[in-house]
């Protein structure tokens, strides 16, 4: 019996960069093994780096992630300034950890938005955009642009925030905070989330510190580790703030990690506004910077980003390495696969909220009698059901 | 900007005691950077050490790089400091050009496979002892034996 | 001669065909708008004053783009099920006493009759997906077996108590009987019909077989133009259908004060668009085995409950 | 007659998304529309999953190579009349990912397109403002 797995390109929610494409190895009908295929929106960005001069760098690195850029240049940037050995003036420090606040925000607001579509919920996902909409608005008010905050420079940072913006900026910031208790209100006692989210897809805290899981994900499993404290950059040691971990590892965890994290977030930037130092935004420096190599690591909101930097003297770098946090957590993604049956695998997929415009397909390979069979996602869907019904007989 | 605590010390110099003769080159450039540059085979037992002595059990990626005369290959690996990953350590090792393998570290620090495909896949660095050394990038009508991160490899007109 | 121009022109223009599908494009309007303004949005705003006219813009636009059957679908079932599933609920509402008559003469035990064609209409939902050769849709298919077979019964249960409240099978007579609403006297019996109601228009939370987003759009996945403008139009027939028998048989049907029968009975028929509207908004997409063991567990014994209870106010009075 | 529909094509316009190759920021721009404040469903636009049931195919991101198949075949799966948006200077030109190996450059070189709306990423409004372009295009004898 030979057909396709394939969930359909459609109106797809982006939670990660990669597509990828799930293979299976079944002993009857446990799953014994999962090997991911990625690639499908694989563009070839490290390679586009080496054409690229280190200012139009910071360009193509913003465009890895459409939501989580900010984290991107800040990571490039702070790379490129441990070449040049530069310290960046204090109040851009500040700026920095106000931006890559401001986008975490954003992603969290639209993940949880995108939960509850994912589950058919669309009021829930009408109103949280609806109110994700006013963190675009304060990121405009500062950058001029709603998504891509194109806000840092290898040597500082490019807009600065007046005393008048301020207060717009903690306006919002109340506004936010009051909208986001609610919905974790929502997502606390609404039983049809609950019935959606509770117990699925369960990564145990070993497995998430193995696996190299990152993020949510890892701090969803009960693990306290989170960039902005292992590697304080940009002076996040200054602020005063907590780290959130849920200890029930699974994807409702993982939704009140992200729902803590936004509140947390308002309160580092009401912190920053409040102790701004005032002093220069940027640090001219010269257009190359001088032989040697870097690393920079930062809390994107999907978890710890890398970026490694070499440069040999020469105007364009002669190589630049980025990880993005969503390539660590998908071996933790296997794992939680591991050990359900196959009916289970719809509910597990669908919890990891993958980008679904890009999970394309589905291999089995039996490896008793090493056939080997690809289902569609409906036909797993109604096997599923089959095979619960039977179950219940 | 360089005053090194002294746990990248102390990471230093028990690296230093225990495989002196092996490194090549070992430096603390700041705060919470080791590099320490080791010839492949021994690589692995680095690793180990690392595990064991430090339970460093989270390697953040693999970075892979054409130096024209030979590959380089870089193993983050963060160690615990005052959190569980603050003390990123870079092992580095340098791999002939000609025929470039490596044994894989997959079943120490499992959190590598798909690192290591990534490599493959993108500079063609054969990995001994991986599961499943399939493509993982780059799509299925890519030609076997161009790799995109070479130097020497041009885009052609796709 | 003249009784047979009267009785078409009332199947075909007055309480009949057109009569209902311009509740039916009036009904959906309702809906979208007040989804919408539930989501905090404006919804259908240009089409028409207010919107009006959006659901009969979409209506001409699906009949006038390109219709084609697949190679593999089964041409027969592929090209009759539409027109199918857009006359049954049509041949169903003409016993709906829209008007204090219906269109068509009542008779004992009319009841069982509309309800045997909104079975029909499940199993031509079923050859529709089924025959349309495409993976999402056969599933689509299957998945509207799995759900009719929870509701169904219960459903047929709540009517059933009412009529034996009423003492008759007939739709017309139900509706006449009711002094006091039966909503009132038989509120459970209410709650399950909404909820069934809810199920059968596949809307959410008991939108699993159409709206997936694994399986694209369900059962309908492959029709395009003429067919979809059909399957459209009869979603929005089955509204009416249903909204009218709820009318009918729960809340009395047309009797009310100043007004004549017709008016009271759409504005009755309006509060019921609403209930489903808002069950719409406020609940989450339920997955197929939760709708399936929910129904067995809780509807049908409260289903059982219900009709008991009739039974003892009965013998009791 | 042939103004009735052309009055029904102008009022109810059903989009399918499609992204190839893309960073995901036009997408939640795209599906910013939909949400409250900027609601594209006053001008009766709803988001469509079967390219069967879709007039207008919205599309984001440079076209790499492992989509342009399936961009392809989605399109042809759609009825006539269909119209395709190019949203987001990737998808009209490559825009930022010029010289990547990976990409084939705008949509243009895969699929016949309509409205190109530049942006990196696209505004809402400019959304809204390139299919009511598509519309004014439609009104004056569209392509049948």
């Amino acid at each position: 019996m030979m057909s396709i797995y394939r969930i359909p390109v459609g109106p797809q929610h982006p939670a990660i960069k990669e597509g990828f494409q799930w293979n299976f190895k079944l002993d009857g009908e446990v799953i014994v093994d999962v090997t991911p295929r990625l690639g499908f929106v694989h563009r070839g960005i490290e390679k586009g780096m080496e054409l690229r001069s280190w200012v139009q760098g910071i360009y193509l690195a913003e465009r890895i992630c459409g939501i989580c850029n900010t984290p991107h240049t800040t990571c490039y940037c702070l790379a490129v300034e441990q070449l040049y050995d530069v310290e960046v003036p204090k109040r851009a420090q500040y700026l920095r950890i106000i931006i890559n606040e401001l986008n975490r925000i954003h992603s969290h607001l639209l993940w949880i938005g995108v939960l509850g579509m994912e589950i058919g919920f669309m009021t829930y996902f009408m109103y949280v955009w609806r109110d994700r909409e006013r963190v675009m608005d304060i990121v405009e008010l500062i950058t001029g642009n709603r998504v891509t905050m194109s806000m840092n420079m290898i040597g500082g940072v490019v807009y600065d925030i007046t005393p008048p913006m301020e207060g717009i900026i903690r306006r919002g910031l109340d506004y936010l905070e009051e909208r986001t208790k609610y919905y974790k209100e929502v997502l606390l006692n609404e039983p049809t989330i609950r019935a959606r989210t509770e117990n699925v897809g369960v990564l145990s805290k070993s497995d998430a510190i193995d696996l190299c899981a990152v993020g949510p994900t890892l701090r969803g499993s009960d693990v306290k580790s989170d960039a902005r404290f292992d590697e304080p950059y940009s002076s996040y040691d200054e602020i005063s703030f907590n780290l959130v971990t849920y200890p029930y590892c699974d994807v409702y965890a993982r939704a009140l990690v992200r729902a803590d994290e936004t509140l947390e977030s308002i309160q580092i930037i009401r912190e920053c506004l409040d102790k701004m130092p005032s002093g220069p935004i940027k640090v001219r420096l010269k257009r190359t910077p001088p032989p040697g190599e870097a690393v920079a690591r930062v809390e994107a909101p999907r978890g710890e980003l890398l970026h490694y930097v070499k440069s040999d003297g020469k105007e364009k770098p002669y190589r630049v390495k980025m990880r993005t946090p969503t390539l660590a957590n998908i071996p933790a993604t296997c794992e939680m696969l591991k050990g359900y049956y196959i009916a289970d695998i719809p509910a597990i997929i669908a919890s990891i909220d993958p980008c679904y415009c890009c999970t394309e397909r589905m291999l089995f390979i039996d490896i008793n009698s090493g056939k080997s069979w690809v289902w569609t996602d409906s036909e797993l869907r109604r096997y599923s059901l089959k095979y619960y019904r039977e179950r219940r007989k | 900007m360089s005053k090194s605590t002294s746990k990248e010390e102390f990471i230093a110099h028990e690296l230093k005691s225990n495989f002196g003769d092996v490194i090549s080159e070992l430096k603390v450039t700041g705060p919470r950077r080791v590099y320490v540059t080791v010839p492949p085979e021994s690589l692995r037992d680095i690793l180990l050490f690392l595990k064991n002595m430090f339970n460093a059990r989270h390697i953040v990626t693999i970075t892979g790089i054409d130096m024209m005369k030979s590959f380089e290959l870089i193993y983050h690996i963060a160690v615990p400091g005052e959190h569980i990953r603050s003390i990123l350590v870079n092992v580095k090792t340098h791999i002939p050009r000609d025929n470039p393998t490596m044994p894989s570290v997959v079943d120490i620090l499992p959190g590598a496979t798909l690192y290591e495909r990534e490599v493959h896949d993108l500079l063609g660095i054969v990995f001994e002892g991986h599961p499943n050394l399939e493509r993982l990038i780059l799509p299925d009508d890519w030609p076997e034996d161009e790799f995109p991160l070479r130097k020497d490899w041009k885009p052609k007109e796709v | 001669m003249m009784n047979v121009l009267y009785y078409l022109f009332r199947v075909l223009i007055y309480p009949g065909f057109l009569f209902i599908s311009a509740l039916a494009f009036v009904f959906e309007w309702i809906d979208r708008k007040a989804h919408a303004h539930f989501q905090n949005r404006i919804g259908p705003l240009y089409a028409g004053p207010h919107g009006f006219l959006q659901p009969l813009a979409d209506f001409i636009k699906l009949m006038a783009k390109e219709d084609f059957t697949p190679t593999w679908a089964n041409p027969v079932f592929f090209n009759i099920t539409p027109v199918l599933a857009a006359t049954l609920p049509v041949f169903a509402s003409f016993y709906i006493p829209f008007t204090g008559m219906p269109v068509l003469p009542p008779f004992e035990g009319d009841l069982v009759l509309v309800l045997t064609l909104t079975t029909f209409f499940t199993i031509t939902a079923f050859l529709a997906g089924w025959f349309s050769s495409n993976r999402f849709s056969s599933v689509g298919a299957i998945r509207v077996v799995l759900q009719f077979l929870g509701y169904e019964i219960p459903m047929f249960i709540s009517l059933g108590s009412a009529a034996i409240a009423a003492g008759s099978l007939s739709i017309t007579k139900i509706a006449n009987s009711q002094v006091i609403p039966f909503a009132i006297l038989q509120p459970l019996g209410f709650a399950i019909y909404i909820i069934a109601l809810q199920a059968e228009l596949e809307k959410i939370p008991f939108d699993i077989p159409e709206a997936e987003s694994e399986i694209v759009a369900g059962w309908l996945t492959e029709f395009a133009g003429r067919k979809l403008a059909f399957f459209r139009l009869s979603e929005d027939l089955r509204l009416v259908l249903g909204a009218g028998l709820a009318t009918a048989v729960f809340l009395g049907g047309g009797s009310g004060a100043i007004f004549p029968p017709i008016v009271w009975f759409l504005i009755k028929m309006v509060i019921v668009v609403l209930i489903a509207t808002s069950l719409r908004t406020v609940f989450a997409r339920l997955k197929i085995d939760q709708v399936v063991r929910g129904a067995w567990k809780y509807l049908l014994p409260l289903a059982l409950l219900q009709l008991l209870i009739t039974k003892i106010l009965l013998v009791v009075m | 007659m042939v103004s009735i529909i052309g009055w029904s094509r102008i009022r109810s316009p059903w989009i399918l998304y499609m992204g190839t190759g893309h960073c995901n920021a036009c997408d939640i721009e795209v599906l910013a529309v939909l949400a409250p404040r900027f609601d594209v469903e006053r001008f009766g636009i709803l988001l469509k999953g079967s390219p069967r049931h879709a007039d207008v195919l919205v599309v984001t991101g440079a076209v790499s190579r492992q989509t342009a198949p399936r961009l392809k075949r989605i399109y042809e799966q759609m009825p006539n009349p269909k119209f395709v948006i190019a949203v987001g200077t990737c998808a009209c030109s490559g825009g930022v990912y010029w010289g990547c190996y990976n990409v084939l450059g705008g949509i243009d070189k895969v699929i016949p397109v309509d409205v190109y709306i530049p942006g990196c990423p696209v505004r809402p409004e400019a959304v809204i403002q390139g299919v009511a372009k598509l519309l004014a295009k439609l009104q004056g004898g569209g392509k049948k």
